[in-house]
């Protein structure tokens, strides 16, 4: 079974949906989240057959990899395609403007997303960011607003010139090497390329990647577009597209730009943009803002540990990655009923107890705090950072203690406030969809040990620049 | 082949600077289009046909419509740029 | 030259210095061709198709012209939500002049003789499915800047959209069976109108639905009335 | 020999980063928002010749097969590439002048600054005319 499957199942899905929405409205209403039930199995069956089998190298058409385009199936992608199918389950646009065409493009996020995850050749993975950075703009303009148009349109600027300094950096890419195979770059790169033309590669690629990723300096589109999307949207969008950008980076750190001095790059940049991020987040007085601000210090995080390129380093990125896709999105769902400035949140748990006391449990996991499944990711990155010595990830270590009391700094007062003094006025808040993520983490307390334990085992799985995929000349014959 | 080389060159770049310059949108929206003439030129010296056709169909002509019909679309406040 | 300006001035200045010291270093007249060097010599035997940029296009690199068709086609629904507030009324905009109406009608026979001849004889000489289907979205856009309040049929473009680009995928979906995802089907012999085997076929299917793509986007541009 | 394919190499990949800088240039600095987006175009324009002089050999022909005996040919794997960057480019065009459409309904204006100002006022964006639905 192709893992190819993965995009096209969601894409012909997403082909088809507007002629059926003509045809019976009903059965297009259904047939979204069907589709995503199909996508979920076809990740598990996937992943059975790589957990025994290892990685799953195809290429596609049976053309042999330097020529057509290779696609992996390890145990790292198929995790996050089933994470990013259920987000978008649970996230699902039942109501609202014009749910139709919602689906449609949430069904063509997941299809990009899951393409973005397993694709190992370099074109392919831009095509595939352009087409995932298309459909989120779709969703953000969802309901039509002006506001959300102005927002979509800065993303798009900054997007587009981010995109095309990364095609750029594939040029220079490919006229040293004339190949856009990851595993057959990974092996030619360091003859063919000098130091300066390879860090110039890397930076152009990150200046495209890091849009999406939301780094510094390339993420002020990030305030702008969490506080005028639905909140349900921004939940997608921060909660798994941003990380998908990110593991792209992890992928070609972990191939391309194996043992150059890219690590430390994104070690600078990474550092930067926990520390803004952060900041900002501090200062915020519109809520949304705030947790836009704080996403940013988290993709921060994810992307501190991904600078550390060993299992250690990726199983920490991990944590903290699968934490922040349960944390923010039930945020960004739960506080949509609530008033948006921060003042006007206090004594806000009389109105509605269950949504403050939700609040108070997330904003806890986020900061940190012990038996929480947050304080666990946060102490995996600083062994992952400690444990590679060196002075920049000691300071990077240091700095991630810093932003915790800068996090406990905005969020704790927060949490006091809602439960302090009469509320100005009542407001009805209900938990909604926030629901099942929140189950999930209070699950992930529980098995704290087992989750632990099989994320280090994903991490240990990423082929590393030696083993990148089977060499060319032994890969097995692509299956179908 | 060198002299048509340098001609597209220099227009090229000619009418990126107008781009850049001139106040009146749709003259602006013109050289764009120049730009995308002079570029399908050169792929067709880089010996790529099929990208000079995509270029002059796409970049000079549906682009050019795309842009010229929301300047018109856009009234006076789009047509000058201070 | 406000300050601005001199920043970009200056940035821009550092970037270009730091792009020539890279790209200079880099030959430029031999191309390693790593890729490209295996695909000129076997594309006849393995695809067939005499323009080994269609080969490129639709069967070594297929997975992007795939994910690029999804990309025309999310560009289009996107824009139907951002314009689809506008109510259909249309104001009545003046039918244009006489010379632009003549034009429109004496040049959209000619327009989807050449857009389709560009399409179909895509794996033979330049041009293929994207250069035929932009020049069909003119075609059928000309009439429409003739006659503003005719408006592109909405059903039309929708239908033609999704059953193309479910034919190409269902192409694409039937490699499956063959040696895997987007496997070109081999037949006809080289150089003749019916070769490449499913290449034809696929820009086919590709062309229409990218001119169905554009025209649908240039009609709703165009019959988008101020709200 | 060399001298000359240096010249041509200087010559087309000196073209690239020309339109790339006079693009990014009319990017940071015009306001305007045709003006922004005609010169992403620029940009876009400037990338693509890069990729397609990368794969480019003197006295070689063009990837079609004729008749005879194959001549040798220039590599066709960047020309694929940028068929379709180019088609991408339009896509995202489109896709932006709606939007353009859509800022100039909402907020009568089409600079860059005073929807950025206007936008960081009130997020909501309160000036739209759909009263924003539940969730």
């Amino acid at each position: 079974m192709s893992p190819a499957l993965l995009l096209a199942v969601p894409v012909l899905g997403a082909f088809v949906l507007p002629s059926l929405h003509r045809a019976s409205p009903f059965a297009s209403r259904v047939a979204g989240p069907l589709i995503l039930v199909v996508q979920v199995a076809l990740v598990a069956a996937l992943w059975q057959q790589a957990v025994v089998h290892g990685p799953l190298v195809i290429e596609l058409g049976g053309l042999p990899a330097p020529m057509g385009i290779a696609w992996q199936a390890d145990q790292l992608g198929l995790l996050w395609c089933g994470a990013l199918a259920l987000l978008a389950l649970v996230l699902w646009p039942r109501e609202g403007h014009d749910p139709n065409r919602a689906a449609t493009l949430t069904l063509l996020l997941v299809g990009a997303g899951s393409g973005l995850a397993l694709s190992a050749d370099l074109f392919n993975l831009f095509v595939l960011y352009e087409l995932t950075a298309l459909a989120s703009f779709g969703l953000v303009v969802s309901q039509g607003t002006g506001a959300q148009a102005a927002a979509t349109l800065r993303f798009l600027l900054l997007g587009a010139t981010g995109s095309a300094l990364a095609l750029l950096g594939i040029a220079l890419i490919y006229a040293a090497t004339g190949t856009l195979n990851l595993a057959q770059l990974a092996q030619v790169t360091p003859g063919a390329m000098s130091d300066p033309l390879v860090l110039t590669a890397f930076a152009l690629l990150l200046a495209g990647l890091g849009v999406k990723a939301e780094l510094f300096p390339l993420n002020t589109w990030v305030p702008e577009v969490y506080g005028a999307a639905s909140p349900r949207v921004a939940g997608l969008l921060a909660g798994a597209v941003s990380k998908l950008a990110l593991l792209v980076v992890l992928r070609l750190l972990t191939t391309i730009f194996a043992d150059t001095g890219a690590a430390m790059v994104l070690l600078g940049v990474a550092a930067v943009t926990v520390l803004a991020g952060e900041l900002a987040a501090y200062r915020a007085q519109d809520l949304r803002r705030m947790l836009a601000y704080s996403s940013i210090g988290q993709l921060g995080l994810m992307a501190l540990a991904f600078s550390v390129s060993n299992p250690t380093g990726i199983a920490a990125g991990l944590a903290l990655g699968l934490h922040h896709l349960l944390v923010k999105p039930a945020l960004f769902v739960m506080i949509a009923d609530w008033p948006r400035r921060r003042p006007q949140t206090r004594g806000l748990a009389a109105g509605a107890p269950w949504s403050a006391a939700a609040f108070v449990l997330l904003a806890l996991s986020l900061v940190g705090v012990p038996p929480l499944p947050g304080f666990w990711a946060k102490l995996v990155l600083l062994q992952a950072l400690l444990g590679t010595g060196g002075g920049p990830y000691a300071a990077a270590a240091a700095l991630v203690l810093v932003i915790t009391v800068v996090e406990a700094g905005y969020l704790i007062p927060l949490a006091r406030q809602l439960y302090s003094g009469e509320p100005a006025v009542r407001v009805r808040a209900r938990i909604g969809r926030g629901v099942p993520l929140i189950l999930a983490l209070l699950l992930a307390v529980v098995l704290i040990g087992p989750v632990a334990q099989r994320l280090d085992q994903v991490a240990s799985s990423v082929p590393g620049p030696a083993t990148a995929l089977p060499r060319l000349s032994a890969s097995e014959p692509g299956q179908p | 082949m060198i002299w048509l080389l340098g001609l597209s060159l220099v227009v090229m770049l000619a009418a990126a600077f107008a781009v850049l310059l001139l106040r009146d949108l749709l003259a602006a929206i013109a050289a764009a289009s120049v730009v995308s003439l002079a570029l399908s030129v050169l792929f067709v010296i880089l010996r790529a046909p099929d990208v000079a056709l995509a270029e002059a169909a796409v970049g000079t002509g549906l682009s050019g419509v795309l842009l010229a019909y929301t300047v018109h679309r856009l009234g006076a406040a789009g047509r000058y740029d201070p | 030259m406000r300050g601005r300006d001199l920043a970009a001035l200056l940035f821009l200045a550092g970037l270009g210095a730091l792009l020539a010291s890279v790209m200079a270093e880099l030959g430029f007249g031999n191309p390693p061709l790593r890729a490209g060097g295996p695909i000129l010599e076997q594309s006849p035997s393995q695809v067939g198709a005499a323009n080994i940029v269609t080969s490129v296009v639709l069967a070594y690199r297929g997975m992007d012209t795939l994910v690029e068709l999804t990309i025309l086609f999310t560009a289009a629904t996107a824009a139907g939500m951002v314009l689809g507030q506008g109510t259909r009324a249309g104001r009545s905009q003046s039918p244009a002049g006489f010379i632009l109406s003549t034009a429109a009608d004496a040049l959209f026979p000619f327009l989807l003789v050449l857009g389709a001849y560009i399409i179909l004889h895509g794996h033979l000489t330049p041009g293929g499915g994207f250069q035929g289907g932009t020049i069909l979205a003119v075609a059928f856009f000309l009439p429409l800047l003739a006659q503003p309040n005719a408006g592109i049929d909405e059903r039309i473009t929708t239908w033609v959209e999704g059953s193309a680009g479910a034919a190409f995928l269902l192409i694409a979906l039937a490699g499956l069976a063959g040696d895997g995802f987007m496997a070109p089907f081999p037949g006809g012999e080289l150089g003749e109108l019916l070769s490449a085997g499913s290449l034809p076929v696929l820009y086919l299917a590709l062309g229409l639905k990218v001119g169905a793509e554009l025209a649908g986007l240039m009609g709703r541009l165009l019959t988008e009335d101020e709200a | 020999m060399t001298s000359h394919s240096d010249l041509l190499g200087i010559m087309f990949y000196g073209a690239a980063v020309a339109l790339l800088l006079i693009g990014l240039y009319t990017m940071l600095t015009r306001r305007h928002l045709i003006r922004v987006l005609l010169g992403l175009t620029l940009v876009e324009a400037g990338v693509n010749l890069a990729l397609v002089a990368a794969g480019f050999r003197p006295e070689a022909a063009a990837p079609i097969l004729g008749p005879g005996a194959a001549p040798a040919m220039v590599d066709p794997v960047p020309q694929a590439l940028i068929l379709t960057a180019i088609v991408i480019g339009v896509g995202i065009l489109a896709f932006a002048l709606s939007l353009v459409v859509r800022i100039h309904r909402t907020y009568g204006s089409v600079d860059l600054q005073v929807i950025g100002e206007r936008l960081a006022s009130d997020p909501d964006g309160t000036g739209s005319e759909i009263r924003r639905r539940a969730p």
